[in-house]
Formats: structure tokens, C-alpha cells, sequence
């Protein structure tokens, strides 16, 4: 098990209601797409965030990832809608 | 050649006439600028908006940009290029973003800043909110945002990489 | 979409940013501008040179740019378009020409002042003459620059039509 | 026989030595090209001027045109190298 700093942003941040959590991952998960699933089954706010986890994207120490990136050695991931910026 | 790259990430106004001229200023060989400016619209979808409000990801932010602009520096013989996006609270009319490139031929700084807007709109960590009189909501992102983008992608563009 | 189009051909330098700001005042639907300047570089082909002299015909110069204009109105949803175009005696240093494009959406802005640049380039009846320390001399056309206007023209782009 | 107003560009002016003359066109001169052979016969100047008459551009009444355009009807004829602004 490994502390990982999470970070929300936009409607993410708004359904889960934190910016931020410092957060034990459970052996066996293994991806991004692990880490969706197992945050999904930790309460409603989380399951509402991540309700239709293909549109979440994810980066892993400020690098865009796809979801079957492996999180190992992982200090901060974030979750987040597609960017609208520009 | 030795590109000048700034990429700024702030809330406050800037001014891109004043960013452009000083990537030309003591540069003989600059014959082409192409600044983009976004702009706060007053309305979207017909309906009238009070604002939009921009978060980021700091630190990603930056560093997402500058390797955008270490990218294009890379494709186009760039004499400078600016990127400045603004974040927080920004009225209609307001500046949201700039782009500027300067090179000695007009194809390299037009393709540039294409190119950087682009990435801009698909791979920089902001979200807009809009404020209108029903509420606040935020702004989806466009199919034909990604699309634009893929063009400059020899893999066809998609918005993530594997780890 | 009422197209605000200006063209202006002068001997006297412009401010570009203050041209742009004219387009956009007042303009809650502009949200992408695009601003294009040309300026005279101090080398040609790895030699200093003094100066370029602009020489146009005047009349068809204006007329020509202002098809062009009318023609990227009618191609792309702009909301402003100016074009000014220097001629004369001018230093590396200074600018050239200046296009600006006005639009709600980016993609407009781009491709209509890279359009407008494509058909300046080979259309408006303007010659560069350019003083270096052996003489003066007239620049010659580029193949680029035909190549990328007929990138905008369905029948291959011939620089000349029947009449 | 009819009255036109002529006017050289660029190269093609220095190697006249004028901008601009008003000339009777003769019989027969149907085209553009027409008028650029007729022209070149005028004279040293001219000839240079027409040396290579590819590759110079010809407008009718501030129009652009190609070498095959009738002149019928046209007030001024102007030529000039291909062009180098922007």
C-alpha cells in the first residue's frame, strides 16, 4: 500500500466536494481505470464523480495518462473533466 | 535557432501588443508576427452570460503549455512565442488568452500559433464555468476541438499518451 | 453576418493593436482575434540590407485587397477585417503590412488572415525593391507563395483569370 | 484604332523609362499577348521590358488577366512582374 495525494478539479471536484485527499490505495489496484472503479464504490459523492468514468481524464505527477496507466510509483493523480481551456 | 519561450499562467490583464513587440524589439531577422487573442464572449448558446470563471491545475498548467511550445519550436524555426492564459473571474469583453509567435516567414508563425491554440483547448488543464441568470454550469468540451487538434498528430490526435 | 471590413494603403506606420481594438469594441459575439504583421528584416539571402521601397499601383491595390476582404466575408463568419498595407521607403525594423480577423470561433480568425496573407502575397499589385550596399535590386517572386494561395482555390489557383 | 492609357510597374517601368504613356493601338491587336509582341517591337527599352514575356503580369482596367484576355473595350492596360507585397 502506497499514500497517493488526489486531486479533483471542475465537476469532479464539485461531486466528490474536496479539491484534494491523501489517500492509502488498496493492493490489486493496479491502473488509473482500477483507481476510477475503487473510488466509485466509496460513497455517492465518489459515484456520482466518476458515474461515466470514460469521460474522466487522469494525470499522474502532472502527466495526461490514459486509463490503463499503471499508477506504481505514483505520488499525485488527478482526476478531472476534458479541458475546456483556450 | 534559439527560440525566446515565456509561458505565463496569471489572473491579471495582459497586454499582447506589448508582449509582441517584445519578441521583435533588437531582432533583425523577425518578419512575421501572428498574435491570437481569445476573448471573452457575452453570450453562449443565445443566452446572455454574467462571466466565466477559469480553474486550473497549477503547475500542470505550466508545464503542459511549455511542452507545447518546446514542441512547436521543435516543427517551426520560431524566433519567440509567447503563451499567457489568465485564470479566475473574466467578464464578457475581457481577455482570456494569448498566443504569439514571431519567426522570419509567415507560413511558420501562422502554423505555430494554430498549432498552440489547438493543444491549448485540449490538453491545458482549465475549465471554464459560465455564470448566466439561471445558475452556473460548465462549459462541455467541443468534438470539434479534439478534431482540430489531431490534424497536427501523425497518430491521429488522441488527447492521451500511455504511461 | 455584417462584416466591418477596412482597407487601407498609406505610407504612414500603423499600430496594430489599436486597429484590432476598433473591431472588437462594442462586440459582445468576438471571441478570437487574429493579428498578422509583416515587418521588413535587416537581411536578405545572408546580406544587410538598408531598406525595402514599396511601390504599388494605386487603385487597383486598394480594389484588389477589398475582393480579397469581401471574399473571405463571404467564406468565413468574420465579424471585422482590416487590412493595411504600407508602401514607400521602409527600415528593418518596421512594419510591413498588418492583417487583422475578427470572429466568434478561432478556426475563422486563423484561416481567414492566412487566406488574406496567401492572396496579398501574389495578388495585390505591390513590388519590393530592396537597397543593399552593391545597390538596389527587385525581390523576386517566391513559388511558395503560389503554392500557398492555390492551397485556397478549387481550380489549382492560377494567380490570373480569363476575362 | 482606339486610345489607351498604359502603365508600367516595377522592372518593367525602369526598363521602359516611364510609367505610363497613352497609345493608339493598331489594327489587329486583339489580346494581351497581342499587345506585349506589338509593344516589344517599339524599341530597345521595350524589347527588354518584353524580353520574357511569361512572366510578366497584365491587368485590364485594375482587373488581373491572363495573356489570352481581349482588349476590346479596355481604357488602360497595365504591366508589371509578378508581385512581391505582403
Amino acid at each position: 500500500m502506497s499514500k497517493i495525494t488526489l486531486r479533483y478539479f471542475a465537476w469532479v471536484r464539485e461531486r466528490i466536494g474536496k479539491a484534494d485527499e491523501e489517500i492509502e490505495v488498496p493492493a490489486g489496484i493496479a491502473t488509473i481505470g482500477d483507481v476510477m472503479t475503487w473510488l466509485a464504490s466509496r460513497g455517492e459523492e465518489y459515484a456520482y464523480a466518476f458515474e461515466n468514468p470514460k469521460v474522466i481524464r487522469a494525470a499522474i505527477d502532472r502527466a495526461h495518462v490514459k486509463p490503463q496507466a499503471v499508477i506504481a510509483g505514483a505520488r499525485e493523480i488527478a482526476f478531472f473533466p476534458p479541458m475546456t481551456g483556450g | 535557432m534559439t527560440t525566446t519561450a515565456t509561458v505565463r499562467i496569471q489572473r491579471e490583464a495582459f497586454d499582447v501588443a506589448a508582449e509582441a513587440a517584445k519578441l521583435t524589439r533588437d531582432r533583425t531577422d523577425a518578419g512575421a508576427v501572428v498574435t491570437f487573442t481569445g476573448i471573452c464572449r457575452g453570450a453562449e448558446n443565445g443566452e446572455p452570460i454574467a462571466a466565466l470563471t477559469l480553474e486550473h491545475f497549477p503547475g500542470m498548467a505550466e508545464a503542459e503549455i511549455e511542452r507545447h511550445v518546446a514542441e512547436a519550436a521543435r516543427r517551426w524555426p520560431l524566433i519567440g512565442v509567447t503563451v499567457i492564459h489568465r485564470y479566475g473571474r473574466i467578464e464578457p469583453g475581457e481577455d482570456i488568452m494569448m498566443v504569439v509567435t514571431v519567426s522570419s516567414h509567415r507560413a511558420a508563425a501562422f502554423e505555430s500559433a494554430d498549432f498552440l491554440m489547438d493543444y491549448l483547448k485540449t490538453r491545458a488543464p482549465f475549465w471554464k464555468q459560465v455564470e448566466k441568470a439561471g445558475g452556473t454550469s460548465w462549459v462541455a468540451a467541443k468534438a470539434e476541438d479534439d478534431a482540430a487538434a489531431a490534424r497536427w498528430a501523425p497518430d491521429g490526435g488522441r488527447p492521451e499518451t500511455a504511461k
